[in-house]
């Protein structure tokens, strides 16, 4: 005997002043703001505080909308209620000019030419569409 | 290190590991284990005096899915008791420093999960922090391929080498019958299966499977009446890592490293190529290369013999994995383990691992022969 | 072996229905830093982390401790993970006071939270799972019937559970940290809806969000202390299971044998005299009559007689929940290490407004699952 | 684009829609027990050690720690042990509050399941009335727990206290 549910669920995670603040530059601004923090450098996304020693974090610093793929990985059958795109597109983690950690998020074009090293930009939602979510960049695009 | 109570591993109890057991719960899978394990010491319940659990409220689909564990432990009367939301291993890792009190001498370490319940891409994507990564849509075979593709291209691996390490497993897990997967596959056959997520394809990626299990843990004057030949625990210990995926070096596993280090020095053994065999909570050949590497073994050596057992690609579920590398190297030096026995092993390192890309890690070092005088 | 253990640092958040201005990092990191700060240690000095909550699907996290290494300084250290239902704050002080005990490590950072308005706590811990009985009514329709078969056992009068209530709000007012701070009166109680007869609104726990720190160290660590540090004397986590037929659900078993064991441990003979004050985990105000009794405090069925004669206020001979306790507070992963990290404020005798005078020894105690979980402590002034 | 630092003004909170299909497994004895309703039948598992008897069936006595491998039928009727008044509405179940929420031993059974009572005024209900169930009608039962539709009074005399304060 089975039984198919969904355990379905609309939460509501606040954010606090970091993150809240870093997503509205996002949303308002359509700049990516990381953090210098103690023996991490320039983190983006920022958390507030040092991942390595605990220790709360420091001062905003604005990186590029430019960066280099450090991780990618390239989905060919994406998953729905999960994956961002119902079409293949690839996870990656860029490392923004002028961060020192990678942003996770996703390439969804030529995917072919994809590769650690590529160039990629960050591709802007519509100032309608933004509502302050690390989604507000729709995706990186690479760059030639 | 100070001199500690001499622990060992005397009685190891699982399920074969199947896809989907569509006749009993989670916890109803548990109790036979539970019942077998006892039976191999030749104890009572009563005779044990510590139990924990180790299950996850997602990957039971319900909130408390480990206070049922409790009818089928036996815990009547009351027991000491703890329930951890984490691996098997790391559950037998509290429950060794329980027993270092010496408040107790002897402990039972359940795990279960009913991993076809859930989806574990889904389920492990909550897992990721809130605000940034989970809406991303990451889950853990695409951290794993993210993992991947970072560690070849610093490394220069190819896709045939992956299929290699793949295979490796595949054969030696033809003749463990706990295994879900028994089938040996070729390098060719594996490089030849579809994408998961590429770059990891689905031969690289263990398929989903579940199991409940039982380790049943003793300290030295109990533990030689419990068991023939216990398998005495020389040195333990586990790190976690930060999570943030582009924040660390995933092509390296820094608390493994760590972990090892001090696992080591703890058993006074000088380095992981002294041990005869080892056990490794991988999920990819990606991580077990990482892995390798982190305890200072080279990959192509062929001492220490790595996972006799199939490892994860042959059977992973998720919350025992751990707890099945510890009841391996049990089997490896009780002479337990048959056909796939390493001839003469004296000592093992057993591994275990949670979180996206070994977050968290914990090694053990387990010998025939106690540590402490 | 066993070696001694205390406290050397209570750390606690302002706790709310709603803490909309922190994260889930931020909120943790308050109680953190304050612990640190009380126990004059940094990051560095921290060997593991023990951390606790309830169930993940309040929040919607999966194992919510691995986004959270980084905030708790725990890059690189052990990190533990314990979940123990209701139970779990207490559970996981315990598991970390394990820890130093063991001889293993010499300083342990024990968190405990819950951020209860980021979901449905109501949804959370009671969905119609298939092939089970629909749950007719929540946590407190579960618990509902075993106060009334506690009332009918003993003649508990009517007014017991309102006077309980009242006098937690009471208590609560002295606390700066509680999420319920206004006093309510007796009357005020009795004037309350009836959730779950006998179950009055006004006797239950709200829902809040917060989280407490603890550090637990090594005899050397507490004598080197800037400050007087809670010695744990004893402690214990029992369990037992459900479907036991006969299984006291008034006044479990599993409680009974923990407390015998905690005492035993502490060297307490006659806890009524020998405890100056308890923090216990009472999410319905009528189970503090109840616990009284399971906690050798008094016979079977005098529980309320101690209510009624008024010697658990504040001030008289035992108090209860001087913090105002679970009644006044209550992010559940939290209650059962706020019961224990009060009691280890009240033993350092900087509980401030709500100190209790004289007190030697202090009982932390939570409980959880169908009343399954226990977990307590007696922490005192001396070794 | 000379902004020195983001909005004063954070964004205050980021929804997240949990989305997890599950596909759960009843496990034989409780599908054996849900079937068996479709019959007006209700089933137990009998202690092959001590022979007490569990409702809903489990696969072993946590008392005894001995399996428990053989099913029974109780009676749909039992004792009242002991109960609560529920005035506010609970999420998912649409009834008429108050109502009366039951732990109920049915005669045969060792261990007390939760029932719902109606055809009761909620004050009337009492610890030790006897009630009995209402089944959905012939050719409606599907083998779920809404089989059982509540428990009602019988109208017999109530049990006395002693019989089942301690089986609550």
């Amino acid at each position: 005997m089975f039984q198919d549910v969904v355990m379905e669920f609309p939460y509501k995670h606040s954010t606090g002043t970091t993150i809240g603040r870093f997503l509205a530059g996002l949303k308002e601004q359509k700049r990516i703001w990381g953090q210098r923090v103690p023996k991490q450098g320039v983190v983006v996304p920022p958390l507030g505080y040092s991942e390595i020693d605990g220790s709360e974090g420091g001062e905003w610093v604005a990186v590029e909308n430019t960066g280099t793929v450090t991780a990618c990985a390239r989905v060919h059958t994406p998953i729905d209620h999960l994956h961002p795109s119902p079409t293949p597109f690839a996870f990656v983690l860029v490392k923004l000019d002028g961060a020192d950690t990678a942003l996770a998020h996703v390439v969804t074009d030529g995917l072919d030419r994809l590769r650690v090293g590529s160039r990629v930009v960050a591709d802007w939602r519509s100032d309608e569409e933004r509502v302050g979510s690390i989604r507000d960049i729709a995706c990186f695009r690479l760059v030639d | 290190m100070s001199t500690l109570r001499n622990v060992a591993f005397v009685g190891f109890a699982q399920l074969p590991v199947v896809a989907r057991d569509e006749h009993r719960m989670a916890t109803e899978m548990l109790y036979p284990v539970v019942v077998d394990a006892l039976r191999q010491v030749g104890a009572s319940r009563d005779d044990i005096d510590y139990q924990v659990s180790a299950s996850t409220d997602y990957m039971d689909g319900r909130p408390f899915g480990f206070v049922a564990a409790l009818d089928v432990m036996g815990s009547w009367p009351a027991r000491q008791d703890l329930h951890l939301e984490m691996d098997g291993s790391f559950a037998a890792y509290y429950a060794w420093v329980k027993i270092q009190t010496g408040e107790v001498d002897t402990a039972i370490v359940c795990t279960h999960g009913k991993t076809s319940e859930g989806e574990p891409e889904r389920v492990f994507n909550l897992q990721l922090e809130p605000y940034y990564h989970a809406p991303i849509g990451i889950g853990p075979t695409a951290s794993a391929a993210l993992q991947a593709s970072a560690y070849m291209a610093r490394t220069g691996t190819t896709d045939a080498d992956l299929a290699a390490r793949a295979a490796r497993n595949r054969a030696a897990g033809v003749g463990n019958s706990d295994n879900q997967v028994r089938d040996a596959a070729s390098a060719q056959q594996l490089q030849g299966s579809p994408w998961a997520i590429e770059p990891l394809r689905s031969g690289y990626v263990p398929p989903i499977g579940e199991t409940a299990t039982c380790l049943v843990m003793a300290a030295e004057g109990k533990a030689e009446k419990l068991c023939d030949r216990p398998v005495w625990i020389q040195g333990v210990d586990h790190r976690a890592e930060l999570q943030t995926l582009g924040s660390r070096d995933l092509t390296r596993s820094a608390g493994t490293a760590l972990a090892a280090k001090k696992a080591l020095a703890m058993a006074n053994v000088g380095s992981a190529r002294d041990v005869d065999l080892v056990e490794l909570l991988s999920v990819t050949p990606v991580e077990e290369l990482i892995l390798l590497d982190a305890l200072g073994l080279d990959a192509a050596a062929s001492t220490p013999v790595v996972n006799p057992s199939g490892g994860p690609l042959c059977a992973h579920p998720i919350m025992s994995t751990g707890s099945i590398r510890l009841g391996e190297a049990f089997r490896q030096l009780s002479g337990r383990a048959g056909d796939r026995g390493v001839a003469g092993a004296k000592r093992a390192i057993a591994h275990g691992a949670q979180g996206h890309c070994l977050q968290q890690n914990i090694v053990w070092v387990l010998g025939t022969e106690k540590r402490w005088a | 072996m066993k070696r001694p253990t205390a406290v050397v640092g209570v750390g606690q958040t302002q706790h709310a229905a709603r803490r909309a201005d922190l994260s889930i990092p931020g909120l943790i990191r308050e109680a953190v830093d304050r612990a640190l700060l009380d126990a004059g240690l940094g990051h560095d000095d921290i060997d593991a982390i023990v951390i606790g909550k309830a169930p993940d699907m309040l929040e919607g996290i999966a194992q919510p401790e691995q986004f959270l290494v980084g905030a708790l300084g725990g890059h690189m250290k052990p990190v533990i993970r314990v979940h123990t239902a209701g139970s779990v704050g207490a559970s996981t002080a315990i598991a970390a006071m394990t820890h130093v005990a063991s001889g293993l490590y010499d300083r342990i950072l024990t968190v405990a939270f819950e951020k209860q308005s980021e979901g449905n706590a109501m949804w959370a811990l009671s969905p119609n799972m298939p092939f089970t009985p629909p749950l007719v009514a929540g946590a407190g329709g579960f618990f509902a019937p075993y106060c009334r078969a506690y009332i009918q056992k003993t003649g508990c009068p009517p007014h017991i559970g309102p006077v309980t209530a009242a006098n937690a709000r009471a208590n609560g007012a002295r606390n700066p940290y509680a999420h319920l701070r206004e006093p309510m009166s007796v009357e005020d109680v009795m004037n309350s809806p009836v959730l779950w007869d006998p179950i009055r609104y006004g006797e239950t726990c709200p829902s809040s969000d917060g989280a407490i720190a603890l550090v637990i160290a090594n005899e050397e660590t507490a004598k080197k202390g800037p400050r007087k540090p809670a010695w744990i004397k004893g402690a214990a986590s029992y369990a037992e299971a459900m479907w036991v037929p006969g299984r006291d659900q008034v006044s479990p078993s599993a409680g009974k044998i923990c407390a015998k064991h905690v005492y035993e441990q502490a060297g307490i003979q006659d806890p009524w005299n020998d405890i100056q004050t308890a923090e216990i985990y009472v999410p319905f105000a009528w189970f503090e009559a109840m616990w009284l009794e399971n906690l050798g405090f008094c016979d079977e069925g005098e529980g309320w007689k101690i209510i009624d004669r008024g010697e658990q206020k504040f001030g008289a001979h035992l108090p209860i929940n001087p913090s105002g306790g679970v009644l006044c507070s209550n992010p559940i992963g939290a209650s059962g290490m706020l019961r224990l990290g009060e009691a280890a404020l009240q033993v350092m005798g900087r509980a401030g407004e709500h100190q209790v005078d004289g007190v030697r020894n202090a009982l932390g105690h939570a409980y959880g699952g169908g009343a399954q979980y226990f977990a307590m402590w007696v922490v005192g002034t001396e070794l | 684009m000379n902004e020195t630092e983001p909005p004063k003004d954070p964004v205050r909170y980021i929804d997240s829609n949990v989305y997890l299909p599950y596909h759960y497994v009843a496990g034989d004895y409780r599908a054996k027990y849900l079937r068996a309703l479709k019959d007006k039948k209700i089933l137990g598992s009998k202690c092959s050690k001590t022979g007490k008897v569990f409702v809903m069936p489990i696969v072993n006595s946590p008392e005894s720690f001995a399996p428990c491998d053989e099913f029974v039928e109780v009676a749909d009727r039992g004792i009242v042990t002991t109960f609560c008044i529920v005035n506010i509405p609970v999420i998912g179940r649409s009834l008429e509050i108050p109502y009366v929420a039951a732990s109920v031993a049915l005669d045969g059974a060792d261990i007390s399941i939760f029932a719902l009572i109606q055809e009761i005024k909620a004050e009337d209900a009492r610890m030790g009335m006897r009630v009995e169930a209402v089944w959905k009608p012939d050719g409606e039962r599907q083998g779920d727990h809404e089989d059982i539709l509540h428990f009602r009074p019988t109208g017999e005399p109530d049990a006395p206290m002693e019989s089942f304060i301690h089986r609550l």
